[in-house]
């Protein structure tokens, strides 16, 4: 089989896959079946990625999006106790609008770029190939030269993102009890026990009176 | 010896010292003392005021012509503090300086049951000085300030009772009338300026033949002669201090003051500073014919139509006032005919039997425990002979008998109205004419209502009210107190009272007979004065004039005379041996009665006009303009119009997501449907290139 | 076989599907956050494209820092989504106008 | 010293106010003693003016010139000719009463308002001797803050709404201002002043520009018809921060248009002279017959202040007409004189107008015309003091409101018989409004019981109108040592009314 017609097949195949899991992404009815067809989504993404040639964002987008981002929504939507069917107010109401401003924009869109002109842009040489390393490197190579510093603005960022989800979600609860060991060390005993001293007791000399017993 | 600046100074200054020590330490000096610190400066003055005059007619002085310091200075024009005075200004000086001092002496009298007793002495002083300041000023500019500042002491004065609604009613318009007047003098103080350069009395005069054939363009296409606009224009000043038609409203109101202000301002001095203006620049109107002519017209109306609303008066004040306002008139023609040293001679000779009639009044009013309204007076002769045979005598000179000296100037104003050929003079010479008998109609109806016929008043013996109680408020007394019924019997005045009274006599009888000779007919007043030959009718008539004795007894052949004579006969019938008769013809006449009794219902339309419209208008401005189109429209407008536009578009910020979203993306499909529409093809046709 | 508008096309429909999900899911933040990722993705999908098919290691790179951002945007956005359930027991988008003008 | 003579009179009242504000609302009276102390010390300061100022060399003297914003070209930069020293005098002497006004009628925070009054002294100050286009712009956007507290704190019931409509009227029109200043420094790279007047513009330029300065010159005055802002103002206001507005504020809005318009923009100057001196009349009149019918005395004598103005910018467009189309120099130095004797005049008419009224609020807690009546009976001498400010609003010659409006009157007709004509009919619809005032106030019988019981003016009250009122008859009755100091200043003003610059 002609190699480059085995690709387009699976360009397809996995195109049709991405598309259809999309659409399932934005209809399904189950939130959580949602975020599955989201992951469906990136993983056959990512396939059509590895028909680019990039082997590394291809492996990315499933570690990081399927492995990490993906289980965050279905542990949010898991611990939220949301009401399914309200959120689907309003789904049949909006589904014309949306379908027209998508559809107004896809016409659009194709007519811009110029899908004929693109046409004629057949894939060459996998330029990692061509320059002698694979495409991790290639990435790499340019990662840690020319795009250091963003490089490493992107990992303060991602710091800052968990910095702030954690700030966000902490929380003090009022009826949480702690146990505080410094507190605990530095108790001063004076504080604690009170010592009384108290004059002797007199016994008091009121003896009862018994009540008088009426005599019939 | 000459006139030193230091005299002119003294004389200036001693009125305004005495008005200040009267006016801030009077608490200190007591009431003796603020009128003797007051009557001292004003001695000061008048003594110093006789000597100028005694200096410049037997002592050979030279007119005296300096400044005394810059005003201010820009560019080449120079506005100073000067004093100028030749025999026109040592005249008034002489006049006003002896007739404030008898009207200071007269207060004591006068006012001296008054709680404002020194506030009064201290007006009088500062309007003495004012005074000096105008008639002694040498250029346009100072001529103002003590036009104004008479005008000032004339307003506090007449407002004077401050708690009278009428006084402060009358102040007020006294004020603003004049103000009218002002206008236009400012006006033609500018155009003297403009046209002459200068504000300078003798540099002014000097250049003054160089406004012929000038012009002023007023409207494209029409263009005034230059003397004229400047001359008209300050002739307006006067028409409002010399109360001529129709700025003449404010002066019978203005007998709201006291009474020795009346005889001051009112009669003797305030109101003469229009004629004494416009004979000091004799020199201008002279150039023009059109402006006379305006001013002869004026002062003739005044003259005759004032006069007739004094007959139908009853309050025994309004009478001098509106005759005063006639004689005012009768000057002004005087000046209209080019006549200057008549109309400043019947200014002497008023002054003295108007300041007389005024006083007279005033002691009357006394007398009658402040009743003013001569419908309850009568027989007051034998109550007080002094105030009665004086009046008389003023009365007499005012009417212009023979030998008063009344007779002398007016006489001359008529004579002089006959010989001038100016247009309009002979409506003037009529005006005169009938003014005559007018004059003898409401001085002798006056006279014969006060002092003869039986009593209209009663006595009540009252008890245990003291007499100054009464006068505590005597300016209310009008409202409380039934008219024609007196506490007591009317007497005699003091002689603080009466005194004045004869000693203004005196010249209203002599003055005349003694001076008609140098003063009118003699060239006396110099180059203070100029007439062009071809206007100068008082030089004809001098070519007739054979001494004051002959002028008198040829008087008693002429038609003035007998007009006099004819109102004598009719008010004596009338008042002395027929009173019933005046109300008969009161009734018979009714429409004129009434037309007179309305004043031409002049201040009506005046009210109506220029008082409640101007207020109408203010309130059309305020509440149109200011409120209505600036602040709510414009300014208050716009704030809404905003608060309307945030209204309508804060509604975009719904706070929903899938709002915000929908407009992002509506916003990106008009975007790129812009490109694709717009742009010069697809993006993509960049790659077929490479 | 399989030219640049391949991809172009694909990641132009993942977008418009991506628009139409923001749509029709008016309600459900989670399907919102859901449907942003998958425009990133077709982003990503055009980056990734043009990278390989101009020889240009920038395009890959990009893509690196997108994904980068993109989980940071997630997990702040879950989180932010776990405080307003908590605060007002509802991820209902039509309750929260808080910012309304 | 004498070096930074305009500094120091800037400086010491804005840092005098800092000891003044530490005095705190706890010490009152220290925070008043002290307030008018560095008053004072700025009034003896003022004086040195005089000293140093050569009014016959004319110009710009006492010059300070150091760089201030480097990128920008921008200098702080301070001289002072003939009449910013006139005008700074006249600051500094309000300066002080305005303080002694104060004393005890302000009791809420007095310290506040002491220190207030003092940076607005200084703003004043320094907007009056700034010779930088961007200080002077600063300084004068500055001098709102105070304002806008001293009004917005110690206001009266209104004061919100009215301290929003200054500051926004204002700061309407100064925006303006910038952009014509920016445009201006496009051009010449530099906000000198004598620079910018130096700079050829064409006749389209320069009516952009001059319409600019106008729109913000003619809100500050005010010009009609942008003076709604000052009645309300006044209204509000406390009467130390009236008297500041009206005596001092307004002139900063003359004085710009003498330092901007005038040097920078002569050629639409004199384009739409004719625009400005309809203006200013309708000023006169329009606003003469609005004045009358007012209710409030502070607002009447709020409106009576623009027709008042209105002779300032009438004297100074004046002068354009006669230069440009008669040559006449003299006729249009005495205009532009009579316009900078008018302004310092109105600072003490007015401010006195405003002390009185104060005095009488004081007492009576209204300034409603119709609750008075008759307050001479229990005020006597409050009522002379009153009499001699009211006729010296009305230009009663021998009192400094004549001065002004003569001269500007005199050279008015020179230019045009009907601007005189309509110039004079103040002396009408000005005695009107003013003495009706008085008639309903002062005189008459007494009506109102409260009235009766008011208290003559005390010595601290007498101090302040006596000040006032030696200052109005003062320069009425020798307005020469102003006319002098203000000379050749003006002298060169009206020479540069005739370059034109296109």
């Amino acid at each position: 089989m002609n190699p480059q017609l085995f690709q387009l097949i699976c360009f397809y195949a996995f195109g049709f896959v991405t598309v259809t899991a999309a659409l399932s992404v934005i209809t399904l009815r189950n939130t959580v079946h949602a975020v599955l067809a989201l992951v469906l989504t990136f993983f056959s993404a990512a396939c059509l990625w590895m028909l680019l040639d990039a082997e590394f964002l291809a492996l990315a987008l499933i570690v990081v999006y399927v492995g990490a981002v993906m289980v965050l929504f279905l542990f949010v939507v898991m611990m939220l106790d949301i009401d399914q069917e309200k959120m689907r107010e309003g789904f049949v109401k909006f589904l014309p609008v949306g379908l027209i401003v998508a559809a107004a924009m896809l016409v659009e869109m194709l007519g811009l770029i110029g899908v004929r002109a693109m046409h004629m842009q057949v894939m060459g040489a996998d330029p990692a190939a061509a320059a002698g390393t694979s495409n991790t490197a290639w990435l790499g190579h340019a990662l840690y030269t020319q795009y250091l510093l963003p490089f490493e603005v992107a990992a303060l960022i991602l710091t800052v993102g968990v910095v702030a989800a954690v700030a966000l979600t902490l929380r003090q609860r009022a009826d949480a009890r702690y146990e505080s060991a410094s507190q605990q060390v530095k108790v001063n005993p004076r504080d604690r026990v009170r010592l009384v001293k108290m004059a002797a007791e007199r016994p008091v000399d009121e003896s009862p009176v018994p009540p008088q017993e009426s005599k019939s | 010896m000459g006139l030193s600046t230091s005299i002119l100074l003294t004389i200036a200054l001693a009125p305004l010292v005495g008005c200040v020590l009267a006016g801030f330490l009077g608490k200190f000096l007591g009431r003796a003392g603020s009128h003797s610190v007051t009557i001292l400066g004003v001695a000061i003055s008048c003594a110093l005021s006789f000597y100028v005059l005694y200096q410049l007619t037997l002592g050979g002085a030279e007119t005296y012509n300096q400044n005394i310091y810059t005003w201010f200075q820009i560019g080449h024009f120079n506005a100073s503090v000067g004093f100028l005075v030749d025999r026109l200004t040592a005249m008034m000086l002489v006049v006003v300086s002896f007739v404030s001092l008898l009207v200071h002496v007269y207060t004591i009298g006068y006012m001296a049951d008054d709680d404002g007793y020194k506030r009064f002495f201290s007006y009088i002083s500062l309007f003495t000085f004012s005074m000096f300041m105008l008639v002694m000023s040498n250029n346009f500019m100072q001529l103002f300030f003590g036009w104004e500042a008479v005008g000032l002491v004339s307003y506090l004065l007449i407002g004077f009772w401050y708690k009278r609604p009428t006084a402060i009613f009358a102040n007020l318009k006294a004020f603003l009338v004049n103000r009218v007047g002002d206008f236009g003098f400012l006006l033609g103080i500018a155009a003297v300026l403009y046209f002459l350069g200068t504000l300078d009395y003798a540099t002014a005069f000097g250049s003054a033949p160089s406004l012929i054939g000038k012009t002023l363009q007023i409207t494209a296409g029409t263009q005034w002669d230059a003397a004229t606009v400047i001359c008209i224009c300050l002739f307006i000043g006067a028409m409002g201090k010399s109360a001529q038609v129709p700025l003449h409203v404010w002066l019978p109101d203005s007998m709201e003051g006291p009474t020795p202000i009346s005889a001051l301002i009112h009669a003797a001095t305030m109101v003469t500073a229009g004629i004494f203006m416009v004979a000091r620049m004799s020199p201008l109107f002279e150039l023009s014919q059109s402006a006379l002519s305006f001013v002869m017209v004026i002062g003739a109306t005044t003259a005759l139509f004032t006069g007739l609303i004094g007959i139908v008066q009853n309050d025994i004040k309004r009478v001098v006032a509106y005759s005063t306002l006639s004689q005012l008139g009768y000057m002004t023609v005087a000046l209209g005919v080019s006549a200057y040293s008549g109309a400043v001679y019947h200014l002497m000779t008023h002054a003295f039997f108007k300041a007389l009639l005024f006083l007279g009044a005033g002691s009357v009013i006394i007398a009658m425990h402040h009743e003013q309204d001569m419908r309850y007076m009568g027989g007051l002769r034998k109550y007080m002979p002094i105030t009665w045979i004086t009046m008389w005598i003023g009365s007499l000179a005012l009417c212009g008998v023979p030998f008063f000296s009344g007779f002398y100037s007016k006489d001359a104003i008529i004579e002089a109205v006959g010989e001038s050929h100016r247009w309009g003079s002979s409506y003037a010479y009529f005006c005169v004419m009938a003014g005559a008998l007018v004059t003898g109609l409401y001085t002798f109806r006056q006279m014969y209502l006060t002092f003869h016929g039986k009593e209209r008043f009663t006595v009540v013996a009252h008890h245990g009210h003291a007499h100054h109680d009464a006068h505590d408020d005597h300016h209310d007394d009008h409202g409380h107190h039934e008219p024609g019924v007196l506490e007591h019997a009317p007497k005699e005045s003091p002689w603080v009272v009466t005194l004045p009274l004869v000693l203004l006599a005196i010249p209203s009888l002599l003055v005349g007979f003694f001076t008609v000779g140098p003063m009118l007919f003699g060239n006396w007043f110099g180059s203070a004065i100029h007439v062009d030959e071809a206007n100068n009718v008082l030089a004809e008539l001098g070519q007739e004039f054979h001494g004051s004795l002959a002028m008198a007894l040829h008087g008693f052949t002429q038609l003035p005379f007998f007009l006099v004579l004819t109102a004598f006969a009719i008010t004596t019938y009338i008042y002395l041996f027929n009173p019933a008769m005046a109300d008969k013809i009161k009734s018979a006449l009714k429409p004129l009665w009434t037309v007179l009794d309305r004043k031409y219902w002049v201040d009506n339309v005046y009210f109506a006009v220029f008082a409640s419209g101007g207020v109408k208008l203010g309130r059309l401005f305020w509440k149109a303009g200011d409120t209505a189109v600036i602040d709510d429209t414009m300014v208050n407008g716009s704030v809404s119009l905003i608060h309307r536009i945030a209204a309508t578009t804060r509604r975009l910020q719904s706070g929903y997501l899938y709002h915000y979203a929908f407009a992002m993306i509506l916003g990106l499909i008009l975007l790129l449907g812009g490109y694709w529409f717009f742009g010069s093809g697809p993006i993509g046709s960049g790659l077929v290139g490479q | 076989m399989i030219t640049l508008s391949h991809y172009i096309v694909l990641g132009a429909v993942l977008f418009c599907i991506a628009v139409a999900g923001l749509f029709i899911n008016r309600k459900n933040v989670i399907v919102l956050l859901m449907s942003i990722e998958l425009m990133l993705l077709a982003v990503n999908m055009n980056f990734v494209a043009f990278s390989r098919f101009l020889g240009d290691v920038s395009g890959q790179v990009f893509v690196f820092f997108i994904l980068t951002v993109a989980a940071a945007e997630a997990a702040i956005g879950l989180a932010i989504l776990v405080l307003l359930f908590r605060n007002r027991s509802t991820i209902n988008i039509a309750d929260i106008d808080s910012m309304k003008g | 010293m004498f070096n930074h003579l305009l500094s120091l009179l800037i400086w010491l009242p804005v840092a005098g106010a800092i000891p003044v504000l530490l005095a705190g609302s706890t010490r009152p009276n220290l925070a008043r003693w002290l307030a008018l102390l560095v008053a004072v010390l700025t009034f003896a300061v003022s004086l040195f003016l005089l000293v140093q100022y050569h009014p016959d060399a004319g110009g710009m003297q006492l010059t300070e010139n150091y760089l201030w914003i480097a990128s920008w070209g921008v200098h702080y930069s301070l001289a002072a000719d003939g009449i910013s020293v006139a005008l700074i005098l006249m600051t500094t002497f309000v300066g002080i009463l305005v303080i002694a006004g104060a004393w005890e009628v302000i009791q809420d925070k007095p310290h506040q308002y002491m220190a207030a009054m003092l940076m607005l002294e200084g703003l004043l100050i320094g907007v009056f001797c700034a010779t930088d286009a961007l200080l002077f712009y600063a300084l004068f956007e500055a001098i709102l803050i105070p304002m806008f507290i001293l009004i917005g704190i110690w206001g009266g019931p209104r004061r919100v709404y009215a301290t929003l409509k200054f500051f926004i009227y204002t700061f309407f029109g100064s925006v303006f201002m910038l952009i014509a200043l920016l445009y201006l420094y496009q051009k010449a790279h530099t906000f000198d002043l004598a620079t910018l007047a130096a700079l050829p513009l064409t006749l389209q330029e320069q009516t952009w520009i001059f319409f600019a300065f106008l729109i913000a010159f003619a809100i500050k005055v005010p010009m009609v018809p942008v003076h709604t802002w000052l009645p309300d103002a006044h209204v509000e206001a406390p009467t130390g921060g009236s008297v500041v507005l009206a005596a001092v504020m307004l002139k900063v809005g003359t004085y710009g248009m003498l330092r901007f318009i005038l040097p920078i923009v002569p050629d639409a100057g004199a384009h739409f002279a004719w625009l400005i001196i309809a203006m200013s009349l309708i000023a006169i009149v329009y606003i003469g017959y609005v004045a009358l019918v007012q209710e409030d005395m502070k607002k009447l004598v709020a409106y009576s202040s623009v027709a008042h103005m209105g002779f300032v910018t009438l004297g100074i467009f004046i002068a354009f007409l006669l230069v440009r189309e008669s040559g006449n120099t003299d006729m249009a130095l005495l205009g532009m004189q009579g316009a900078m004797v008018q302004m310092i005049s109105h600072g003490f008419v007015s401010g006195a107008m405003f002390t009185c009224i104060g005095v009488m609020y004081d007492r009576l807690h209204t300034r409603q015309i119709k609750d008075y009546g008759g307050v001479i009976n229990v005020m006597p001498w409050f009522g002379f003091f009153y009499v001699l400010f009211a006729m010296a609003n009305c230009g009663l010659p021998g009192t400094s409101g004549f001065v002004g409006e003569f001269m500007v009157i005199l050279a008015s007709f020179a230019a045009n018989p009907w601007i005189a004509l309509f110039a004079a009919f103040t002396l009408i619809i000005g005695a009107a409004y003013t003495l009706w005032l008085v008639k309903r106030v002062l005189w008459g019988d007494i009506t109102n019981p409260h009235v009766a019981e008011m208290k003559e003016i005390n010595g601290r009250e007498t101090f302040v109108l006596v000040s006032f009122a030696a200052a109005v008859l003062a320069l009425g009755i020798w307005p020469q040592p102003l006319v002098h100091l203000m000379d050749s200043s003006v002298s060169q003003l009206v020479q540069q009314l005739a370059i034109h610059k296109i």
